[in-house]
């Protein structure tokens, strides 16, 4: 693990710079990067510390009343977030199913999205959110949607020297709802097999006016399944719509085998953890309609 | 002469496959003895720990044991633990 | 390679050391500073042995680098007890025979006093997730947990005799 | 060389015996200062590394280490070539185990599994150290490993060792193969047996090898001066078994081999042999300073030594009312690179709790391109135990029978013979098993989606040499000594049975772990026979003791010694004018230079007459059948102890050795790529149970004491991880309704098993 430098600037110019030069890194939590480094799958000649940088730890609200989470901003401090964790319970619960606490006190949203391991616990329900992120970079500033940045297994759309330095969250409509599932092994301390965000929005007559279906670990990244949400606009949620949910999420699946599951095992699952992440993603926005 | 039981493995690896064998000796100490002259190896098996031997029915660590003429001396497999 | 220069605070008292870019803390908690209490079980973040607390909030110390400490708070098993006196979780656990070959001990303790800090009164379940971080393989947990919770209680009971009767 | 006697310190019962006082190596361990093998530092140390071979199967043709030693800081560089020869090893001992840990240790020609030693450096720093191992060149030549049972026992299998010849086939037999060694069973007549039944299971059964888990990587230090003498510290199940196997592999007189013990870190098995030790006397050998060498997690899971992988195949017989007619068992094993075969262990222990009157077992263990097997708690009884237990499980359900009774009706009592013939002891196998079911989790009714399951299983237990020494300080404060690495709390057992026997409190005893150059022969801590043969030897050393103040007193009363009687920790006066007087330890003790000098005895014997233990467990869980997960929502661990010297540490022995049998039945696997490279070496990928996975693990204690130990001790460490592979594996194959056979029984298993229906 040769790392010849180590800067810790207090601007995100200064930082900009700094990761122009080939090979350097941004260290956000680090829980991936330094995983990395020390088994030497990942080259750092240089590291770049984002955490002290002013305005890129915590959660600010926007002007349209939704959420501006700083890059270095730690999954836990989400969840310590009431307004936050209220509006976007799914967002939120991803974040805080990497690793274990000791890991959550450091992981960010943006190092979990830059890391791109399809399997991202927080990238599903970002895409269902249609969260979009703020990247800075040597020729600037620039917007793009969340779901843009994982292009595959650990690449990623940045161009050498940008950083994500915000993540951006609209403001929750006033009947909708999200939700994360994945399936793992163990209860804590895993990686998804399968991972399924959804949003749902409902009518005063409880149909479903909108809805949004993601999924993790089942593609070279996380991928938001359009004909899933489809399905299940102008329905009650009734069984043959979660059944074509289903069979949509299940035609979208083109996973791998691994260690972790067989293909033909996380296509199945697919569709059962979509329609489960659906159901309480509709319950949440039904109670939110009472509230 | 003590009559002495093999287990299979042993009997199959140092006595030709005889599961009985017949020695003279009044201790384990002699009959050990006159197993390795029949066996060679058998000696060093015993000593290791790895067989255990036991007279008319009695584990016996110690060998200074007394055998009887018409004794019979059981030899025992016996495994170490995790 | 030119190595930094760290200054940072370790269980109150003032540290500085030289280390090289790449370093993990963990490297230089055990190395230089000689604090061998956090251990390395993994290196990968996956046990939870070398958890120690950066400004007040548990991490692993093996994916923490040495240079990310300067000018913050870090402690560490060491400085859990104050004096000679040990702290209630430490008690417990010597109490509920809540360690066997004790490996995973200083992270657990660490990590059980973080979550007291957070939680003065989690339930069992609340207890189990947020010690799932810390692995044991001699215990089934289930001592670790008894004792964590009577811990627990046992801080209630002294905070609220403090507030009944301020010192 | 007799068995203590030991008496009660007063009759109605142990005063400290029994109670959960706090450890004494307690405070170092909870605030961080206890030193384990990694922690230890010597003046002048230098940091090891070792190149491991990344290939399963290659020849090595050569190796160019010149850069490596030219870089700065190196100052030793060894390979297999520094080790001694093929000659050397096989004259050191003929069973050859010695060839095979010295060769695991570091290759010679061949890298035989992924991650196999093949060079190692020493220098000023570990960086240094890193950068020397990228500097070394080997020229391997790629060979097709050997990944599988079935591989290996392929007729055109490539040979590991093409030398080797089958041990214990029958003569004439045995040609060049990968099966290490063949053992057999028989007693009665099997196929008539079976022919008897009225209902025969048959089933082939497999679990993957598995790793015991231990937190701590190995760690030593070692120093090997020009003089020939050496020191190592290090972190072991036993510091004597570390100074036989290096002093035989390098040819070193025990004398002058020093071990130290560390605090050891979990071991469970897997540290009762050597793996870096003979390495790091090289290198410090050729540098002239210590040597540290520690693995990663990731060395740990590819080159140290996990439990056999199995494959059985069973066949068991029944008739309607319960009784077991006959058993046919064939167990393989692996052995991985080397020769470790555990197919005697695991046909000793399949059938242990019950007496069956015709068996017909055999057991083999194969050579494999993956690190060299070893011990894990209790070795291969779990594996072959999950299929017998299995199979009474399936055999109660199709005869309608309480799968407790049906083990019942089988179980072996005091005085049937046992495995090798001769008559059980005072087995506690019926105790046990009424105490199972007697327990209210027995009959507790069973929330909706959960089912229930049982397993039972039992574990030799081992005594053997131990040595201790007792001695009193002139306060009358007593000092153990003893050669027994403590891994669970056995120093405080060791204090209670001191203070028991001395009849005072147990905080007037201390105890330490002596290295090898302090104390007598002690065999390692393993075999479940720590509390059971040093605690011997420890009460002989305190009754030698006792035997010696009551002389002493006997001289300052001008009486026989058998008119002193020893009560609560004193000398009582039992005739003429001092009768009814008496003198504390403390009185003794302080005038001990007047009466003979200081206050110290030996205890050294083989501890014999040790007795089985026996675990019951029940489980229940749910299982969700759309996606596989297995949820733990009660275990119960019932076990015979013999009797708790600390029950705190008892029970901590039925939980642990129960969570990482429920780890090996649900999710603990090596998985390997094609190539033969381990795929999961590490502790996200090779999931170990956390602690948000299970329920409390409750403990039930039975207390049917050993006749042969004073204290009525039996071995409790290894038995508990015996019956939870089949507990949870019946419990799954009843919620889902198909037995399910092949380990571990992970989501996408029990998912396509549910699917299958």
């Amino acid at each position: 693990m040769t790392t010849a430098q180590f800067h810790s600037p207090a601007s995100l110019a200064d930082a900009v710079a700094l990761l122009s030069d080939l090979g350097a890194r941004p260290l956000a939590g680090g829980t991936d990067l330094i995983v990395q480094m020390r088994a030497g799958r990942a080259a750092a000649p240089a590291i770049v510390d984002l955490k002290r940088i002013p305005g890129l730890s915590g959660v600010r609200r926007s002007a349209e009343g939704g959420f501006i989470i700083g890059a270095a901003t730690p999954c836990t401090a989400l969840k310590a977030d009431a307004a936050l964790a209220a509006a976007w319970p799914g967002v939120v619960e991803g974040a805080n199913l990497i690793g274990s606490v000791q890991v959550r006190n450091r992981a960010t949203l943006a190092g979990n999205l830059c890391n791109a391991s399809p399997a991202a616990d927080s990238v599903p329900a970002l895409i269902t959110a249609g969260a979009r992120c703020k990247v800075v970079g040597p020729a600037g500033e620039r917007e793009m949607a969340v779901a843009d940045i994982p292009v595959g297994p650990g690449r990623t759309s940045l161009a050498p020297g940008e950083v994500v330095s915000e993540i951006v969250l609209p403001a929750q409509s006033a009947s909708g709802a999200d939700a994360y599932l994945r399936l793992t092994p163990r209860t804590e301390m895993d990686i998804a097999i399968v991972g399924a965000g959804a949003w749902i929005e409902l009518a005063a007559d409880g149909s479903c006016t909108a809805a949004q279906v993601a999924l993790g670990a089942v593609a070279p990244t996380a991928r938001l399944v359009e004909a899933a949400g489809a399905a299940l606009v102008g329905t009650r949620l009734d069984e043959a719509a979660l059944a074509a949910l289903s069979a949509a999420c299940q035609a979208a699946a083109e996973p791998i085998d691994d260690k972790r599951g067989s293909a033909a095992y996380r296509i199945a699952m697919a569709g059962v953890l979509a329609r489960r992440a659906v159901l309480k993603a509709a319950e949440r926005a039904a109670a939110r309609k009472k509230a | 002469m003590a009559r002495v039981i093999l287990p299979g493995a042993v009997a199959n690896e140092l006595f030709g496959g005889r599961e009985e064998v017949e020695v003279p000796g009044r201790t384990l100490f002699a009959v050990v003895h006159a197993l390795e002259v029949q066996g060679p190896g058998f000696e060093e098996r015993a000593e290791g720990g790895g067989l255990a031997m036991a007279v008319d029915g009695v584990l016996a660590e110690d060998w200074s044991t007394p055998v009887g003429p018409d004794s019979e001396v059981l030899v025992v497999s016996r495994v170490a633990g995790g | 390679m030119s190595r930094l220069h760290v200054t940072t605070t370790v269980n109150g008292d003032a540290q500085e050391f030289l280390c090289d870019p790449g370093a993990t803390l963990l490297d230089v908690l055990r190395g230089p500073l000689g604090l061998t209490g956090s251990k390395e079980g993994c290196g990968s973040g996956d046990c939870g042995a070398c958890t120690v607390t950066l400004d007040g909030a548990m991490v692993c110390s093996c994916l923490v680098l040495a240079a990310e400490a300067e000018g913050r708070r870090i402690t560490t098993i060491e400085g859990m007890a104050e004096g000679g006196e040990l702290h209630p979780l430490q008690q417990q656990f010597l109490k509920f025979g809540a360690l066997q070959c004790g490996f995973c001990t200083p992270g657990v303790l660490v990590a059980a006093k973080a979550l007291l800090d957070h939680n003065p009164d989690p339930t069992e379940s609340e207890a189990r997730y947020w010690l799932a971080g810390n692995l044991c393989r001699c215990t089934g947990y289930d001592k670790i947990i008894r004792a964590v919770m009577a811990a627990a209680a046992e801080l209630r009971q002294d905070q609220s005799s403090k507030e009944r009767s301020p010192a | 060389m007799n068995a203590p006697t030991g008496k009660l310190a007063n009759e109605d019962g142990y005063r400290v015996v029994g109670t959960r006082p706090v450890r004494l190596d307690g405070v170092d361990k909870v605030t961080g200062k206890a030193i384990y093998g990694g922690d230890f530092v010597a003046p002048g140390m230098l940091h090891g590394a070792i190149l491991r071979s990344p290939h399963a199967h290659a020849r090595i043709r050569s190796i160019d280490a010149s850069a490596a030693a030219a870089l700065p800081g190196v100052k030793a560089v060894v390979t297999g070539a520094d080790m001694p020869d093929d000659a050397a090893l096989k004259a050191a001992d003929r069973t050859g185990d010695t060839m095979a840990i010295a060769r695991h240790s570091m290759a010679l020609d061949k890298a035989l599994f992924d991650g196999h030693a093949v060079a190692a450096v020493a220098a000023t720093s570990p960086e240094v150290a890193q950068a020397a191992l990228a500097l070394i060149r080997v020229d391997y030549e790629v060979l097709r490993p050997v990944l599988s049972i079935e591989a290996a026992l392929a007729p055109d299998a490539p040979l590991l060792h093409p030398g080797h010849v089958t041990r214990g086939e029958r003569p004439g037999k045995a040609e060049p193969s990968n099966v290490v060694g063949v053992t057999t069973h028989a007693k009665g007549d099997a196929a008539a047996g079976m022919a008897q039944a009225d209902e025969v299971f048959e089933g082939t059964f497999s679990t993957p090898p598995i790793h015991q888990g231990y937190i701590e990587p190995h760690a030593c230090v070692a120093q090997w001066n020009a003089d020939g003498q050496a020191q190592i510290w290090a972190s072991s199940q036993g510091q004597f078994m570390i100074r036989d196997q290096v002093g035989k592999i390098l040819g070193v007189a025990l004398a002058n081999l020093r071990v130290v013990p560390l605090e050891i870190g979990g071991g469970f098995g897997g540290k009762t042999r050597v793996f870096l030790e003979p390495v790091a006397m090289l290198l410090s050998r050729k540098a002239g300073r210590p040597v540290r060498l520690a693995m990663t997690r990731g060395e740990v899971f590819r080159a140290s030594g996990p439990a056999p992988g199995s494959r059985t195949v069973i066949r068991m017989g029944a008739r309607r009312d319960g009784t077991i007619t006959a058993v046919e068992l064939d167990i393989v094993l692996t052995s991985g690179a080397f020769a470790h075969d555990e197919s005697g262990p695991a046909l000793l222990s399949a059938t242990m709790p019950y007496t069956i009157e015709n068996l017909a077992f055999t057991g083999r263990a194969v050579f494999m391109n993956m690190t060299t097997v070893h011990a894990y708690r209790a070795p291969a009884a779990p594996q072959a135990v999950f299929a017998v237990e299995s199979a009474i499980d399936e055999l109660a359900q199709r005869l309608g029978l309480d799968p407790l009774d049906m083990r019942i009706r089988n179980v072996a009592r005091p005085g049937d013979p046992g495995f090798s013939g001769l008559p059980l002891g005072e087995v506690g196998f019926l105790e046990a098993l009424e105490a199972a079911k007697a327990h209210p989790h027995w009959t507790a009714p069973l929330p909706k989606g959960q089912s229930r399951g049982v397993g039972a299983g039992a574990w030799g237990n081992y005594g053997g040499a131990s040595t201790a020494e007792v001695s009193v300080a002139d306060d009358g404060t007593v000092l153990v000594a003893e050669g027994n690495p403590d891994i669970g709390g056995s120093r405080a057992g060791m204090a209670m049975m001191a203070a028991e026997t001395l009849g005072i409190d147990y905080e007037q005893v201390r105890v330490i772990v002596a290295d090898t150059n302090s104390i007598g022969y002690s065999m390692q801590t393993g075999g479940s026979r720590t509390t059971f043969a040093t605690g011997m030897a420890v009460i002989q050393a305190c009754e030698k003791v006792i035997a010696d103040m009551r002389h002493r007193a006997a001289m300052v009363w001008g009486v026989e010694d058998a008119e002193v009687d020893w009560r609560d920790g004193a000398a009582w006066c039992g005739s003429g004018e001092n009768a009814g007087r008496s003198l504390t330890m403390k009185a003794i003790a302080r005038r001990a230079d007047q009466s003979g000098g200081p206050i110290a005895a030996t205890g050294a014997l083989m501890a014999q007459g040790y007795l089985p233990g026996v675990g019951v467990h029940i489980c229940d869980l749910s299982v969700d059948e759309e996606t596989g997960v297995t949820t733990i929502t009660r275990y119960t661990a019932v076990q015979d102890v013999g009797k708790a010297i600390h029950p705190d540490y008892v029970e901590g022995q039925m939980q642990g050795g129960a969570v990482q049998g429920i780890g090996w039945a649900l999710n603990e696997e090596y998985v390997w790529n094609a190539a033969g490279a381990m795929d999961n070496p590490g502790f996200l990928d090779y999931r170990m149970p956390v602690a948000s996975d299970l329920p409390m693990i409750e403990p039930v204690m039975v207390e049917k004491p050993s006749p042969v130990h004073p204290f009525g001790v039996k071995g409790v460490g290894e038995a508990p991880i015996v019956p939870p592979l089949a507990a949870v594996a019946n419990a799954v194959s009843r919620a889902i309704g198909k037995r399910m056979t092949h380990l571990p029984l992970s989501p996408v298993k029990v998912q396509a098993a549910a699917a299958e229906g």
